[in-house]
């Protein structure tokens, strides 16, 4: 965190409203780029927007790493009559998260966009997605449970059409949104009937008022209930397993602008929420909370690890494969999370957070191989090294990040897990991870093997090289594998400071 | 037992028959196959759920189920088995399993939880006695509303009314970005074809006559609603809804076409982007005047406030503030209204059976 | 920047810059080869230079990065790993010439990925000798793997896809699932994965879990090819000789048995290893392969397979000596590493001249060959000699400070094991030269040339070079063993 | 009053919510489903409603106890009452579960709104808006794409 300490982002008379804007930039530019008067202009305030946020997110992280906590009240109104944003380190990793991949995923869509959607839809599309940001942002940013939902849903039901919008290429997208739909509207109103609950049991909505007041209901029977529908409800939105059905689906078909921002931050917002809710809003001392964790959430977690993992093998479509994958990893955040200690939660945050980067960079590629040419199934994508090697060289890098290979990000978090695990004597978990990264070490093999050993099939089009415009975000999160595998001091400072920050409640 | 629970007695019948209303109802959708039926059916759902809604006290939220629940669902609802289908088809026993089984353990928590829950109308409790009461008691001096409801709704959680409202412009971004703005109408028409949904009117001069007497009152009666939310139930969320109706009724009576003409859709859309605009504007007027976001208390730059007319009683900033927000709100409900209707009236069936799927452009232009 | 920075740069750099030469003369292979042979005279004068800077003061050490706190990207040079890169470069210099002979006296396809991916296999060796720690080692092992996978399916064919495929699923397997966590476990416990002389986890573990973090790291290091993590070695030997000469003889194994050397005397240290029940299981096991791989040895017909089946057992003397952990055990570990490479690449490099000039492959078809190829039958029994143990060649003083050792330590049944082991050796290999450079019997005629001129001089010169190695080892083995002597320091 | 009659409100929130629920699980009619997961929203607006009413309550729209309507209202009840529980005189409902509520509704309508737009793409995409014949028309589709694939191959 001495990092964000040190930095200097805006002028304190910014600074002190950047929590706010961070959430308004991108919501007030979505609205400006829906009445932008073409796709160019709309792009150019999505870049805008997204740019604005991420200045703020780091403005807000350098505040947060200064005093710990930024709050900001709404109307001026201190809680618990007003909304307040509370941001402390948790909520500033993901911000930073969420909206440097929001950046990413804006310049990737001047080009992803061409051949997918309409472009008399395409400022509705980038409006759509300045939207989803906004709310995924305000998820992070806000300290009152039931504004969480409003967000929620902000960032969810334009999200749902923008799926849909993917049977511009396969109308397989439309019954995958409408199931991610139902889905996704259950766990929302799941998630609000826990909180319900703990408004009935606590007279608040403030998420650190209900904490002092939930520390004396532990025996509360609605209480406990709540935390299991808070923790289920929020599990749909995160592809939690069993409760993943929706994901692959959605993911595999959406437009390849939505594949990589959702991939890399919708199901990570909602785990946020889990843990916001777990660890700071009730009791973490409470035994049912313990409980839930260990005997319901950490066997799900590693269940979804090899299960998911071995779907992935078996997969014929490479965005299907990587979906499955993204449930697998889901898996390793969840476990640990569920650990409960300081180790495990750094562990599963740096995991998440690496995650996003390989993952948004892997569908960014995929998306970037699948702009000329229709390519769904992995085979259509043999040959891709020799005729797209630079992108070819961004997908392998953010793959073998994804495997686990050492100097890359995604070794240490996993690293960080195995220790965790050991911390806490779960030695099933290490013997998951073990396992699944041997798992992982297969489905990619195959997809590398087919890419980059396999000539392409006679006849078909040769997959083109993506433009420099996609070249460029793909290789930003490339790298930023690479360099967060080699020095990991800011995500880990990151993750370190949030764990810290959510169990020093205690 | 005297004084409020013989009170409650009374309500207390009222409000089980209205519940049981509903459970039956709920039980009768369930069943029944004919989706014209169901539908008809959820419209006497969310009357029923308003007039139990008003029994709760719940004026405003009663208002919003009438004009929502049994107004807008229901015609979004017809509109989309007009595109579809009407009948279900039959399910099996075995289907019904695993969602049976889900269904069960929500269930079965949710009866865990409730043996915590309050008592009924317990004044006492948590949920009625904290924040609650904080806002009764301290409505008057920090906001000056009568009607408390609009009093959180526009100030003290008046940033969720924001998301709520971006909520609303979302869906309205999804429903154009499936359905389109009835383009495909307007192009019939230019081909000579008429949309088959709707016009009614064309040679009903009783029907034409009405409509022209009844729009303009219509209109009225949402800007009554709008402004009148300080003071009673109502505000921009139901009288953005009644303005859209306005637009509605004259659809169905001079045809789809003459209202995309007088009301084009590229403008409706617009206005929805900008009563998001606008309510968001405001928060940062109040932050450039020095206050927080959405703090109508630093609506007007510093010092005007003061030299308004009887500024010593009324809260002036947060009077014209919440003003402020719920134009927004109206603009973004009527406009996002507009356009989904556009959006399902105007992909007539027949049209839809002549050009099949949409946005399926070319992959290689 | 000081001096032994700039050499273990240079170490990583020149295979390095090998392999992309390699990549960017693909049009011109004499330029090609050229590159490949001046990188590794090279490579055997950096290493040369750093093994001289190793033996006193302070040793040549380089940190590149550290990406968690504890665990980072470090060498540091001792006395076995400067022993093992030297040698490695040397012999990758003398296999480079005979891969010439070799590649081009078969015309094989695809020579450009041949040479790069040996070069960057030897780039790996070189990370693997110089690592500071386990963390280190550990990203260069796979490498390693890595590199070599495609030496390995170099033909292309299904019967080579297929040994690959088993290649790297247990290297790879066995590594991920039970090397790395226990490279995580010994984080965890320590807090680095530094080797320290002494032992890093003296002092700070039970014998329980030191047998479990052992036993993970054993097994898992399936390179060093202790019976049942062995299967690869076989199989690996579908790839071109040059290939299965100095990777899968000297480097590829070697850094397996480095590893296990390493972790005894860096990681473990010698008091740990003795106090933990897991050193006395794996002593039987190692001992078992010792007898177990000679006896499948004999049973052997493929020249190459039983050469492969030969490593099998001689690498378990090296698990052997680390597990023994007495000094004694240890110097004679590094030093079999050392005669053993000398003596196997020297046979293996008969094979393949053998196999270039007549294309037989199997030993019952080599009798009398010796009459037509007497350097190379020479030359294979200098060869078997040394690593059957027998004066005046190398391979008698490892084996015998390493039977020594056992009795030393009690540990009987290892010693005989070696013993029996030596008696088998001795009626595999010997024969193989002898029979071949006795008269056919009867009217059997040895077999023809099917290359004019029979085997190329770029293929001879190589295996004369190497055995007389083991001649010249034989005779400098005092100095290596007091130049290994400090780890031996660190185990006392 | 019994717990029966106290919690009655809870039950009902019980079994609408369960049988919006199962409705939208069990069908494979798309239409249906959302008018299933409707009813399972107003459910929640049923729990959070019922926790704000307070016994003798009125709207939460300010009127002077002196007035009226306010002396009407506070005649029934017991003079303590109104003391402790009211406010300047009067007895009012809960405000802060209306207003959730009030959103809760509007997010309800625009998800009925977005879902019903995609079930009617749906079945301009499939011609059918039942679960189980879109499964199966995709996976004839993937069948046929494979046959087409192979049958080229042979060409």
């Amino acid at each position: 965190m001495s990092f964000f300490a040190d930095l200097y982002a805006a002028p304190p008379a910014l600074l002190a409203h950047a929590a706010v804007l961070l959430v308004i930039g991108p919501l007030m530019a979505a609205a400006a780029a829906a009445l932008a008067p073409n796709a160019r202009w709309a792009w150019m305030i999505a870049v805008g927007g997204s740019v604005f946020a991420f200045w703020m997110a780091l403005g807000v992280a350098g505040e947060v790493a200064r005093q710990g906590v930024v709050t900001y009240a709404m109307g001026g109104f201190a809680p618990p009559r007003g909304i307040t944003f509370r941001i402390d380190a948790l909520g500033a990793m993901f911000a930073l998260l969420i909206s440097a991949i929001a950046v990413a995923a804006s310049l990737f869509s001047g080009h992803s966009l061409d051949g997918e959607i309409r472009p008399g839809k395409r400022s509705l599309f980038q409006a759509g997605f300045l939207l989803c940001q906004a709310g995924l942002l305000g998820m992070s940013a806000t300290g009152d449970a039931f504004n969480a939902f409003v967000f929620l849903e902000v960032s969810s039901i334009g999200t749902y059409a923008l799926i849909a919008a993917g049977s511009g290429r396969d109308r397989r997208a439309l019954p995958a949104a409408f199931n991610y739909l139902i889905m996704g509207t259950v766990g929302a109103t799941l998630f609000v009937t826990g909180v319900g609950f703990l408004y009935a049991a606590t007279g608040t909505l403030n998420m650190a008022d209900m904490a002092q007041r939930l520390a004396t209901l532990d025996d509360n029977r609605a209480v406990q209930a709540g935390f299991a529908f808070i923790v289920v409800g929020l599990g749909i939105k995160a592809a939690m397993f069993p409760l993943h059905g929706w994901l692959p689906g959605a993911y595999a078909h959406a437009p390849s602008l939505m594949a990589v921002f959702l991939s890399a931050t919708a199901t990570k917002a909602a785990i946020y929420l889990i843990v916001r809710f777990a660890y700071t809003v009730f009791d973490p001392g409470a035994a049912f909370v313990a409980h839930f964790m260990d005997w319901i959430v950490a066997p799900l977690a590693g269940t979804a690890i090899i299960v998911c993992s071995l779907q992935a093998m078996f997969q014929t479509e490479l965005r299907r494969m990587l979906a499955y994958s993204s449930v697998a990893q889901v898996g390793y955040i969840l476990l640990g999370v569920a650990m409960g200690t300081a180790a495990g939660l750094t562990g599963g945050l740096l995991h998440l957070f690496n995650h996003a980067l390989m993952k948004a960079a892997l569908f960014m590629a995929v998306g970037a191989m699948a702009l000329s040419v229709k390519a769904v199934k992995l085979t259509d994508f043999s040959g891709a090294a020799r005729s797209a090697p630079w992108t070819m060289a961004a997908f392998g890098v953010a793959s073998f990040s994804l495997m686990g290979v050492p100097l890359t990000a995604g070794f240490l978090s996993k690293w960080r897990l195995v220790e965790a695990a050991i911390g806490v004597e779960w030695w099933w978990a290490v013997a998951v991870i073990a396992v699944s990264s041997l798992l992982a070490l297969v489905y990619v093999g195959r997809m590398l093997e087919v890419m980059v050993f396999r000539s392409a099939v006679a006849g078909g089009d040769a997959i083109k090289e993506a433009p420099i415009g996609v070249l460029i975000p793909l290789w930003m999160l490339a790298m930023a594998s690479v360099w967060f595998g080699v020095d990991a001091s800011i995500p880990e400072g990151l993750a370190r400071a949030s764990a810290a920050a959510v169990l020093g409640v205690r | 037992m005297s004084g409020p629970l013989a009170m409650l007695d009374v309500g207390a019948i009222i409000n089980g028959v209205l519940l049981v209303m509903l459970v039956v109802l709920m039980c009768a959708i369930a069943r029944v196959r004919n989706l014209l039926t169901a539908i008809l059916l959820m419209g006497v759902y969310s009357l029923v759920m308003a007039v139990w809604l008003t029994v709760m006290d719940a004026a405003d939220v009663a208002f919003t189920e009438a004009v929502v629940g049994a107004g807008v669902s229901t015609v979004v609802l017809l509109g989309a088995i007009l595109l579809t289908r009407s009948e279900t088809a039959a399910i099996s026993w075995k289907a019904m399993i695993a969602p049976g089984l889900a269904v069960l353990v929500v269930g079965g928590l949710l009866v865990f939880a409730a043996q915590d829950l309050p008592d009924f109308g317990d004044p006492a409790s948590p949920a009625n006695a904290y924040v609650g009461k904080l806002y009764l008691e301290m409505t008057g001096g920090d906001i000056g509303a009568a009607n408390v409801v609009t009093a959180v709704l526009g100030s003290y959680r008046g940033f969720d009314t924001l998301g709520e409202t971006t909520v609303i412009f979302a869906a309205g971004l999804g429903v154009a970005l499936m359905l389109g703005f009835g383009e495909r109408a307007m192009s019939d028409r230019e081909r000579g074809r008429m949309p088959v949904n709707v016009s009614a009117g064309e040679d009903h001069v009783v029907l034409r006559v009405m409509a022209k007497l009844l729009i303009p009152l219509i209109v009225l009666y949402a800007f009554y609603v709008q402004f009148h939310g300080d003071l009673g139930p109502g505000g921009g969320f139901q009288a953005g809804v009644i303005m859209a109706v306005a637009v509605i009724l004259h659809a169905l009576v001079f045809g789809l076409d003459a209202t995309m003409h007088a009301v084009r859709p590229g403008v409706a859309r617009a206005i929805a982007a900008l009563g998001v605009l606008v309510y968001a504007g405001v928060g940062i007027a109040n932050i450039v005047h020095g206050g927080t976001f959405l703090n109508y208390d630093y609506l007007f730059p510093p010092g005007v406030e003061a030299r308004l007319p009887d500024a010593a009683h009324h809260n002036w900033g947060q009077h014209f503030g919440i003003m402020a927000i719920e134009a927004g709100v109206l603009l973004t409900v009527a406009a996002t209204m507009i356009t989904v209707f556009y959006g399902f009236a105007g992909r007539s069936a027949e049209a839809v059976a002549v050009v099949g799927g949409d946005d399926t452009h070319g992959q290689n232009p | 920047m000081s001096t032994g920075e700039i050499l273990i740069l240079l170490a990583l750099a020149v295979p390095l810059f090998a392999a992309a030469a390699t990549y960017g003369l693909n049009k011109l292979p004499d330029v090609r080869e050229t590159v490949t042979v001046i990188a590794g005279l090279a490579l055997i004068t950096v290493c040369a230079a750093l093994a001289m800077r190793t033996g006193h003061g302070t040793p040549p050490q380089l940190l590149v990065v550290e990406p968690l706190a504890g665990l980072s990207l470090a060498f540091r040079l001792e006395p076995l790993g400067a022993m093992f890169a030297l040698m490695a470069s040397v012999l990758w210099a003398i296999n480079t010439l005979f891969s010439i002979g070799y590649m081009r006296g078969r015309n094989e396809a695809h020579q450009t990925r041949f040479y790069m991916c040996f070069a960057i296999a030897m780039f790996a060796v070189m990370g693997v000798a110089m690592a500071a720690n386990l963390f280190t080692l550990f990203i260069f092992y796979e490498v390693l793997t890595l590199s070599t996978y495609p030496l390995v399916t170099h033909k292309g064919d299904e019967v080579s896809r297929k040994a690959g495929r088993i290649y790297l699923a247990i290297l790879v397997g066995a590594s991920v699932m039970l090397f790395l966590p226990g490279v995580i476990g010994v984080h965890v416990i320590a807090g680095s994965t530094a080797f320290v002389p002494g032992g890093l986890l003296a002092g700070k573990i039970d014998p329980v879990t030191a047998s479990a973090l052992l036993l993970l790291i054993v097994f898992g290091v399936a390179k060093a090819a202790l019976i049942p993590v062995h299967a690869w070695l076989p199989k690996a030997m579908v790839a071109p000789t040059p290939v299965s000469a100095m990777l899968h003889a000297v480097a590829v194994v070697n850094a397996g048995v480095f590893t296990l050397l390493k972790t005894s005397s860096y990681i473990f240290g010698p008091n740990v290893m003795s106090e933990a029940p897991a050193t006395q299981w794996l002593l039987w096991l190692a001992a078992a392969t010792i007898v177990m791989a000679s006896l499948v040895a004999m049973t052997r017909d493929e020249l190459k397979a039983r050469l492969a089946w030969s490593t099998i057992g001689q690498l378990a003397y090296v698990t052997a000596g680390a597990l023994m952990a007495a000094g004694a055990g240890l110097v004679g570990g590094g030093l079999h590493m050392l005669t053993h490479g000398f003596g196997k690449i020297t046979l293996f490099m008969c094979a393949g001249a053998i196999y270039v000039a007549t294309g037989v492959t199997r030993v019952s078809e080599m009798r009398g060959l010796g009459r037509r190829m007497p350097v190379v039958f020479v030359a294979f029994l200098i060869g078997a000699l040394s690593v059957t143990g027998m004066p005046p060649f190398a391979g008698m003083w490892s084996k015998f400070l390493l039977i020594t050792a056992a009795f030393g330590s009690g540990r009987d049944v290892i010693a005989w094991a070696m013993i029996a082991s030596t008696i088998l050796t001795t009626l595999y290999l010997i024969p193989i030269a002898v029979r071949g450079l006795l008269p056919p019997v009867g009217d059997a005629r040895p077999p023809e040339f099917t290359r004019p001129g029979g085997a190329p001089g770029l293929t001879v010169a190589p295996l004369v070079m190497t055995a007389a190695g083991t001649v010249l080892l034989f005779f400098l083995i005092d100095e290596v063993a007091a130049f290994l002597i400090p780890i031996a320091g660190a185990a006392q | 009053m019994s717990f029966v009659t106290s919690h009655f409100n809870y039950v009902v929130v019980i079994v609408l919510m369960m049988g919006g629920l199962f409705i939208t699980f069990s069908t494979g009619n798309l239409i249906k489903r959302m008018i299933g997961l409707a009813i399972f929203q107003t459910s929640v607006g049923v729990l959070y409603i019922s926790l704000g009413k307070v016994a003798g309550g009125t709207a939460a729209i300010t009127i002077e106890a002196t007035s009226e309507a306010g002396r009407a209202l506070s005649s029934k009840l017991d003079p303590g009452y109104v003391a402790q529980y009211g406010v300047d005189g009067v007895v009012y409902s809960n405000p802060l579960p209306h207003v959730l509520i009030l959103t809760a509704i509007v997010v309800g309508v625009s998800t009925l709104a977005v879902g019903l737009a995609i079930a009617v793409r749906v079945r301009e995409a499939y011609g059918t808006v039942e679960a189980g014949e879109i499964a199966a028309a995709d996976q004839a589709a993937i069948a046929q794409a494979d046959r087409r694939k192979s049958g080229g191959r042979g060409r």
